[in-house]
């Protein structure tokens, strides 16, 4: 399995040369090339797993299907798309003296560990190796969010270090629960938390550890996510990290975070029945949609702006997820997608919003469809995009999200307790169309929130002092190629990722 | 079907050729606006031959997208409104040829161009899908191209504002439609129009309600009804003119569409009275108070974005007493109030549009839209001034044109409430009729003062002095428009028929055929007894009385030159100061509806040292109580804004504080899952 | 055909005949209950003629409209004229337009009066046109009401029809109450809509009560002769369609030459009468202020709404 | 051999009795050099424990974790926690979020807590090893609550060990160990978690002269 092999290579090798290599021209090839490297392996393996189903590479160390396959996929788009935006964004802010041209190596260095962390963390078989894998992004940008060294930065790498480790060694004890349920039913135990073993042997665990342990990875890696109400950390650490760190954090470790959280839902869902971990992700998502929506509102700082935005579109995928059935599954999963590509291009349209306005408030940007048209046309798209307008594909996911919501409702979750068994169905007619009309007021507030900021910044006369006109830089190009997938997955989904997003949400539904 | 595709193909190419040559302006121009022209010629076209059809004609395409299918349906309801965006589009694109000269150099040609096509494009797709994810679609783009052509001026602080308020309000009626569609979504689990049409398991009674005030609702404020007219007088001023010719001619009007399309095709014409009666209602108060904030603007465009509320009051009048007698099975009424409505729907997009082309030429020739600053303008723009009379009478319901023709079907059907069995609808849709005839009345004092200060007496300001006829191109949009309002009104047998092929399938019964009586001649709504109206005789008989008249001044042999001298000023010279302001024109209506206005007035008098009393200057402001605003919206916003800053506590920044939630959430799940 | 179009003319003939007869009757009538001679009763017709023959006088700061207007306004009033049966039930242009077409003529009239007075640019005619626009505007709700009450008696919106059916006793309720609350706001409409007291003066020209007087101040010669002409025949208008559709009776129901003689004598007679009672009316009251004049028309408007609620509680 | 497991589970129960009381020392022990000894003195009760199961389960892969946890929590960790008390010379903790006594009682209400929690799940674990599963969990949520307790980050930092050494409890006392592989990467992201924290807290100490984690409260709404 040679795909492998390069894609965990590819980001090791870029980060040993990155700690030698001094040219940051030359540091910017191999992190292009790395990442050239990931896509090109990415695609071999997306074309096997579709032909071939679920296979395992590496002596069952790598476990591969549809689902990984699709957050792989995401990785490298995003990824690709910063290493882009880094060239021209990194060197402005060496030029201009932020920085020390010493500390790129270390940037970089962190960036590739980040990456292989993450790649890790999605092609693991092993439950516990992915937790590892978790942990080691959390340590891996704790120092990225804090690279400028500001007072702030390091506020918000302190309050991420330990929320974020608090979180995941909660999720830890989940994976010891885990395994403590499977010990009994697994022979060999250094292999027993391999997916491999568990998902056949999955009906037989013990339904109660599962549970607890279920509830322990949601918290944990919930934390990661920016889950209400263990999302505190997020939106600090979003406003200090430089942008290309942020899209990476919002686009991908969010997503590979979520992924954890399914991977054990799809374990817990052989023994407990769906509408349990469907209940718990429809409440936390729903917690998440509603405060996020309330504080987009009231938003002065464009970074914390997108942070909450983030939060909320967690909420909508979770709401799906939690949802189920093949309609919220896929509408998730394909939501976490435009998500990806929607966010991290409102990031980069951030940086250089800031790279421009040395300034992160809302109100002293304005005019900016003069002052950097490019720009400008990037954040209203990824404003649109955010708030699911058509015909950005953000739409027709919600759309299939809020569809299932008012279809199925969110399947009736048993609470049970000491006192007995005791039920609340959220699933009759009247009901699913009350939380319909939950979600939607919701969606209108941020919308009203997003708009009502974004068209300020970009309408207008740009204030004096602010140059005017935009030079066409490597960083475009991406903007430019997420701004057309955004439209046109609206439209029409390519064959092999609309078959992923089937393939990996059968695999979600178990069937 | 090649129709459709011409049309299509234009639109796309009038959207992307333009930005292919981001030099010439002029080039742009002539491109889009051709295109545009070409593209909205073959929709004209399209639309009368989908008129003729037998049956609708349909087309799709499913795209990978789950649930979305690029389904088109023309049936005679989708033709109709086909053929009046059409028309709108050709006068509009003949006009802003010549306009958008204005925004040279200000704003890029080929975005405005390219914007404008795709608006059109959307508008005719919003009536042409028959997919709700594909409608979806289009009307959102449609409602996110007219924000961007709203904001085309976005230097200026109040067209942001506008546009802000506009978009803002669209989404949240999409939020209202969306909901609609899920209803139905229920029904059938697919959002096929045709699995709207006929579910699976047809709906309870409650979700039907519930179907019915969402749709209400969220096309409502597109169409702005009152109450959720807010933003319309914003939005339609702050665009361009000739797009707010078509914002307000027609982009109202998909609303009035939908809610035809669910209402009668979809809810299959099955429901209650009292939707009917709501409808009523709705509509009577909008054109009520569209008519009368209406008379307290000043600001030309502002003024004629509040007659469009008024205006859809009138739709809806017709369409409501439509429903209601749907609902008691009276089908030739029923079809008679929807005809009517569908006739006052072409007719204002013809004169709306029209004299919203007027005002921006005004606006072109002075650079103001403030109607206090015009006067004397008919004298240095005839042509202008001569459309937008013709706009003016037409608007005013006066005969013979074609707003009179639609508004007396809408009091026809009214006035034929006794056919009802229940006594409170016998008086109620009388009472609409006289609320209708308030309208007409006060419809025709706005647009005597608009017309009579802007065009007549004196000039009041230098711009006015100096103001010229506009170009060529303009004036011909403006002239399709003014034939077209003509033609409506002297032709009524001939478009009676034509409607009567969209209304009788709802509706369940042909009423074309007995509506036309004296061999061509008349309209008879229900039989000649009842009442009738002969459009062309009252022409014909206005001419030959008005030539008597000229007889009557020849035959008695006067002196026939004319003494020209100034008017008599009191033995003072005249000035344009002397003149009725717009002002003080509606002072009288404004003090006797003081108490829907709650009019302020602020006079303040600086007298001469010498003598307390002789003023040296005089400061007069007035304003009127936006009452909306302040009891319904300003309360709400304020709402959910002092909730969200309630909510800011949670993100207090005190690390602890966070360790405590995860803490607590962990326990919360624990203890929920034991 | 040929019997129409002289039925036509004939009708035009006799209302444009009338008209200023009514006029001169109405002054004699002031004259004599305020103790003066007064001038001849055909005073009006020496007037018009006149009017004719002088030299009209335009504003330099008028525009075609203003010359425009009279025609336009004689026209308009005209054939609202021709809607409405006069002497015989069988009027030609029954089929243009009912009495909704009526409504609307005079308010084309009536919008190009309003135009006419802003043109010259002086303060009388805004002033004018201001004060006609408020009258105009309050006086059609009652207006429809009414008609629409009496429309329902007869089953018909077309005045022939209206009066036919009344004068031939088909389908009438028994009872009159309906008919005269609607004949009372009728009346009161009729008295706003051509300025009459108690609502504007026409025999006055002091520029804080003047109406009508003020928005065709600046006119003259044959111009002003067209526009008093088309005031009588407003006048007249209302006053055949109060008598006919309230007291039809004696009007010519056929074209028998016999029934048209004693349908004309009928007429005449019934237009006179009312003639008078308004002359007396304008005596009787005072002019009421501008503010007050909304009042009397609420008064109207609420007379017809009872009519018609009294119509459908005796009906049922 | 009966009587051996049998000693052998006493003996588990009583080191995993000790730890929880190490903990209360903790929680209720102000001097911030104490509570790293404290923390000392629990990962070497941790190492007992593990050493016990290895040798009663015969799972020998469990010393090499128990020998890393020795290296690890009781030499290298607790030295640079002592250098960075040195060098922010702060020796107590005067404010805390919860005073002494009422910290006391919640822990001992998480305990109760942690039993409830685990008494359903308690009779899969094997004889050796009954409640050790439920203590590891005690463990753990007092380790949290120790974070939200106290102010400084030295003491925060502590707790989170102390989080991890619940979890070393559970993963080996419970289960017997986990996969090498995974215990292995487990140690590496502890270490590497506490240096890094280590070199946070000298920053803090640099940017706002205080390790005092209640004065972080610029970014808020």
């Amino acid at each position: 399995m040679i795909a492998v092999m390069v894609m965990l290579i590819a980001p090791t090798l870029a980060g040993g040369l990155s700690l030698v290599v001094h040219r940051s021209s030359l540091l910017h090839a191999i992190n292009l090339a790395s990442m050239g490297a990931l896509v090109a392996s990415e695609i071999m393996i997306t074309r096997t797993v579709l032909s071939e189903g679920p296979v395992t590479a590496l002596g069952q160390f790598v476990y591969l299907d549809a689902l990984s396959a699709f957050i792989l996929v995401i990785i490298g788009a995003v990824g690709l798309a910063c290493s882009f935006y880094m060239r021209s964004y990194m060197d402005e802010q060496v030029a201009r003296g932020v920085i020390a041209p010493t500390r790129l190596n270390l940037f970089f260095f962190l960036f590739h560990m980040f990456v292989l962390a993450m790649v890790i963390a999605t092609v693991a078989n092993s439950v516990g190796v992915q937790w590892v894998a978790i942990e080691a992004t959390t340590l891996a940008t704790t120092f990225l969010i804090a690279f400028w060294r500001r007072r702030e930065s390091l506020e918000a790498g302190w309050k991420y270090l330990i929320l974020c480790s608090v979180g995941i060694s909660l999720a830890l004890f989940g994976v010891v629960l885990t395994y403590y349920s499977s010990l009994h039913v697994l022979g060999d135990v250094s292999q027993a938390l391999n997916l491999t073993q568990l998902l056949p042997v999955a009906d037989r665990l013990n339904p109660h550890v599962l549970k607890l342990a279920f509830i322990f990875i949601l918290v944990g890696y919930g934390t990661k996510v920016g889950l209400v109400p263990m999302h505190s950390w997020l939106p600090d650490a979003y406003t200090e990290a430089p942008a290309p760190v942020v899209a990476m954090l919002a686009g991908v470790l969010e997503v590979v975070a979520v992924y954890a959280v399914l991977r054990m839902r799809m374990i817990v869902d052989h023994a407990v029945p769906s509408t349990f971990t469907g209940g718990l992700l429809a409440l936390l998502g729903f917690a998440s949609f509603v405060t996020a929506a309330f504080f987009i509102l009231i938003q002065h700082n464009y970074k914390r702006l997108f942070a909450y935005s983030s939060i909320e579109h967690m909420g909508i995928a979770m709401i799906g997820f939690g949802v189920g059935g093949t309609l919220g599954t896929f509408g998730g999963l394909f939501h976490l997608l435009n998500h990806a590509f929607a966010k991290s291009l409102a990031f980069f349209a951030a940086g250089n919003i800031h790279r421009r306005f040395h300034t992160v408030e809302i109100g002293h940007v304005q005019g900016l469809v003069i002052a950097q048209p490019w720009t400008a046309m990037a954040l209203m798209i990824s404003g649109l995009a955010l708030s699911a307008l058509p015909p950005f594909a953000s739409f027709a996911s919600e759309m299939q999200v809020i569809t299932a919501l008012a279809a199925q409702g969110v399947p009736g979750m048993w609470l049970s307790s000491t006192g007995g068994m005791m039920t609340v169905t959220l699933s009759d007619q009247f009901s699913r169309v009350g939380l319909a009309a939950v979600f939607l007021l919701s969606a209108v507030l941020a919308f009203g929130g997003l708009i009502y900021r974004m068209t300020g910044m970009v309408w207008g006369t740009p204030p004096e002092g602010v140059a005017r006109g935009e030079i066409w830089t490597l960083g475009h190009l991406p903007i430019i190629l997420l701004a057309v997938a955004l439209v046109g997955f609206g439209f029409f989904l390519p064959p092999p990722i609309r078959q992923l997003l089937e393939q990996a949400t059968s695999i979600l539904l178990l069937d | 079907m090649n129709l459709f595709l011409l049309l299509f193909a234009c639109y796309l190419v009038g959207i992307l050729l333009p930005l292919c040559f981001p030099a010439n302006p002029r080039i742009q121009n002539l491109l889009a606006h051709g295109f545009a022209g070409l593209a909205s010629g073959a929709g004209i076209v399209l639309g009368i031959t989908g008129l003729l059809l037998p049956e609708a004609w349909t087309v799709s395409a499913q795209s990978t997208v789950p649930f979305l299918s690029f389904a088109i349906r023309l049936d005679s309801l989708a033709s109709f409104f086909v053929l009046t965006i059409s028309l709108a589009g050709l006068a509009t694109s003949v006009f802003a040829m010549g306009y958008v000269t204005e925004f040279c150099g200000r704003v890029s040609m080929g975005t405005l161009g390219s914007l404008f096509n795709g608006f059109l494009l959307s508008m005719t797709l919003v009536v042409l899908a028959d997919n709700g994810f594909f409608f979806l679609i289009v009307w959102e783009l449609m409602s996110l191209l007219s924000y961007f052509l709203v904001v085309t001026e976005h230097e200026k602080a109040d067209v942001r504002y506008a546009g802000l308020f506009y978009f803002i309000m669209t989404h949240v009626g999409t939020a209202f439609i969306l909901m609609t569609f899920l209803v139905f979504f229920q029904g059938g689990g697919s959002f096929s129009f045709e699995a709207f049409r006929h579910p699976e398991h047809p709906l309870p009674e409650g979700m039907r309600t519930l179907a019915f005030l969402m749709a209400l609702i969220g096309f409502g404020t597109k169409a702005g009804i009152v109450p959720l007219h807010v933003w319309l007088p914003y939005a339609h001023p702050a665009a361009p003119s000739h797009i707010s010719a078509l914002m307000s001619g027609v982009m109202i009007k998909t609303a009035i569409y939908a809610l035809m399309r669910i209402y009668f095709d979809f809810l299959g014409g099955q429901f209650p009275w009292w939707w009917g009666f709501v409808v009523l209602v709705i509509g009577a108060a909008s054109a009520l108070l569209g008519v009368m904030y209406a008379l307290m603007e000043h600001d030309l465009k502002s003024l004629l974005a509040y007659h469009s509320v008024e205006n859809i009051g009138i739709i809806l009048l017709g369409i409501g007493a439509g429903m209601i007698f749907q609902s008691y099975g009276l089908k030739e009424l029923a079809a008679l109030g929807l005809l009517a409505g569908l006739y006052h729907t072409i007719n204002h997009a013809m004169f709306k549009a029209l004299l919203f082309l007027g005002a921006g030429s005004l606006l072109y020739a002075t650079h103001t839209r403030n109607m206090e600053e015009y006067g004397g303008l008919l004298r240095r723009m005839p042509w202008t001034g001569f459309f937008f009379l013709i706009g003016a009478v037409s608007i005013s319901a006066l005969p013979p044109t074609n707003g009179f023709v639609s508004e007396w079907l809408v009091f026809q059907s009214l006035f034929l409430s006794f056919h009802i069995s229940d006594i409170f609808l016998k008086l109620m849709l009388p009472l609409a009729a006289a609320i209708l005839a308030l309208t007409g009345a006060l419809a025709l004092v706005c647009f005597a003062k608009a017309f009579g200060i802007s065009f007549l007496a004196l000039p009041r300001s230098t711009q006015a002095r100096h103001a010229e006829e506009v170009p060529v191109p303009m004036r011909m949009g403006m002239t399709i428009l003014a034939v077209a309002c003509v033609a409506l009104g002297l032709g009524p047998m001939v478009v009676v028929p034509l409607l009567d092929r969209v209304v009788s399938p709802f509706a369940g019964v042909s009423i074309g055929g007995t509506m036309v009586a004296m061999d061509g001649w008349a309209l008879a709504p229900m039989n000649v007894e009842f009442s009738s109206l002969s459009t062309p005789a009252l022409a014909l008989l206005l001419v030959v009385l008005s030539i008597l008249g000229v007889g009557f001044a020849v035959a008695a042999g006067g002196r026939v030159n004319i003494r020209r001298y100034k008017t008599w000023g009191c033995g003072i010279n005249l000035t344009p100061r002397m003149g009725y302001t717009a002002t003080g024109f509606v002072q009288p209506i404004k003090r006797v509806f003081s108490a829907v206005y709650q009019p302020t007035v602020k006079l303040e008098t600086e007298f001469l040292n010498e003598s307390r009393y002789f003023a040296k200057r005089r400061h007069f402001e007035f304003h009127i109580e936006p009452l909306f605003q302040k009891y319904l919206y300003d309360p709400l916003i304020a709402f959910f804004t002092t909730m969200a800053d309630r909510l800011r506590i949670i993100q207090a920044g005190s690390l602890h504080l966070y360790l405590t939630y995860i803490f607590v959430t962990l326990i919360a799940l624990l203890l929920l899952a034991v | 055909m040929l019997q129409s179009v002289l039925l036509l003319v004939a009708q035009t003939t006799i209302l444009l005949a009338v008209s200023p007869l009514l006029v001169g009757l109405i002054r004699k009538v002031k004259a004599r209950l305020q103790l003066r001679r007064g001038a001849p009763v055909l005073q009006p017709y020496a007037d018009l003629v006149k009017l004719f023959r002088k030299q009209p006088v335009i504003s330099t700061a008028t525009s075609w409209i203003f010359t425009a207007t009279p025609y336009v306004v004689f026209a308009s009033t005209l054939s609202a004229g021709l809607l409405v049966p006069t002497f015989t039930s069988q009027t030609p242009m029954n089929f243009a337009g009912n009495i909704i077409a009526i409504v609307y003529l005079f308010a084309l009239g009536t919008f190009f009066l309003i135009l006419a007075g802003l043109d010259a640019g002086s303060a009388f005619g805004g002033m004018g046109s201001s004060r006609e626009a408020i009258v105009a505007s309050l006086t059609e709700p009652a207006m429809m009401l009414s008609i629409f009450a009496i429309a329902l008696t007869a089953g018909s919106t077309n005045l022939s029809t209206v009066v036919h059916k009344t004068a031939l006793m088909e389908g009438i309720v028994t009872d009159p109450s309906p008919h005269l609350m609607a004949l009372a706001a009728l009346f009161i409409v009729a008295l706003a809509e051509t300025g009459r007291m108690p609502v504007d003066n026409p025999a006055t020209h002091l520029e804080l009560t003047m109406i009508h007087e003020g928005m065709v101040l600046e006119y003259s010669g044959r111009y002003l002769a067209l526009i008093e002409w088309a005031a009588g025949l407003k006048l007249a208008v209302f006053l055949s369609l109060i008598a006919n559709v309230f007291a039809p009776w004696g009007i010519a129901t056929t074209v028998a030459p016999a029934a048209m003689g004693i349908g004309l004598l009928v007429y005449v007679v019934k237009i006179a009468v009312l003639a008078v009672s308004i002359g007396v009316i304008e005596c009787m009251f005072a002019k009421l202020r501008l503010f007050r004049v909304t009042d009397l028309l609420g008064v109207a408007f609420i007379l017809a709404l009872l009519g018609l609620l009294f119509f459908y509680i005796l009906r049922s | 051999m009966p009587i051996l497991s049998q000693i052998g589970s006493q003996l588990i129960d009583l080191c995993s009795a000790l730890l929880l009381l190490t903990c209360f020392a903790i929680v209720a022990q102000r001097r911030l050099s104490a509570c790293v000894d404290l923390f000392a003195l629990q990962s070497v009760f941790l190492v007992v424990t593990a050493a016990l199961v290895a040798y009663l389960t015969g799972n020998h892969h469990i010393y090499i974790a128990a020998a890393l946890t020795g290296v690890i929590k009781v030499v290298i960790i607790p030295r640079v926690l002592k250098k960075v008390i040195e060098r922010l010379n702060v020796k107590r903790e005067l404010v805390m979020n919860v005073n002494v006594p009422a910290g006391l009682l919640i822990c001992g209400g998480l305990v109760m807590l942690a039993f409830f929690i685990a008494q359903p799940i308690i009779p899969l674990g094997n004889i050796l090893t009954r409640d050790s599963l439920a203590i590891a969990l005690a463990i753990v949520l007092i380790g949290l609550f120790t974070m939200i307790a106290r102010q400084k980050a030295v003491t925060q930092l502590v707790g989170f060990l102390v989080m991890e050494n619940g979890l070393f409890l559970g993963a080996t006392a419970a289960t017997h160990g986990m996969p090498l592989i995974v215990e292995l990467g487990v140690f590496f992201d502890v270490l590497i978690a506490a240096l890094i924290a280590g070199i946070y807290t000298n920053r803090l100490q640099d940017a706002f002269d205080s390790v005092d984690t209640s004065h972080l409260t610029v970014l808020k709404e």
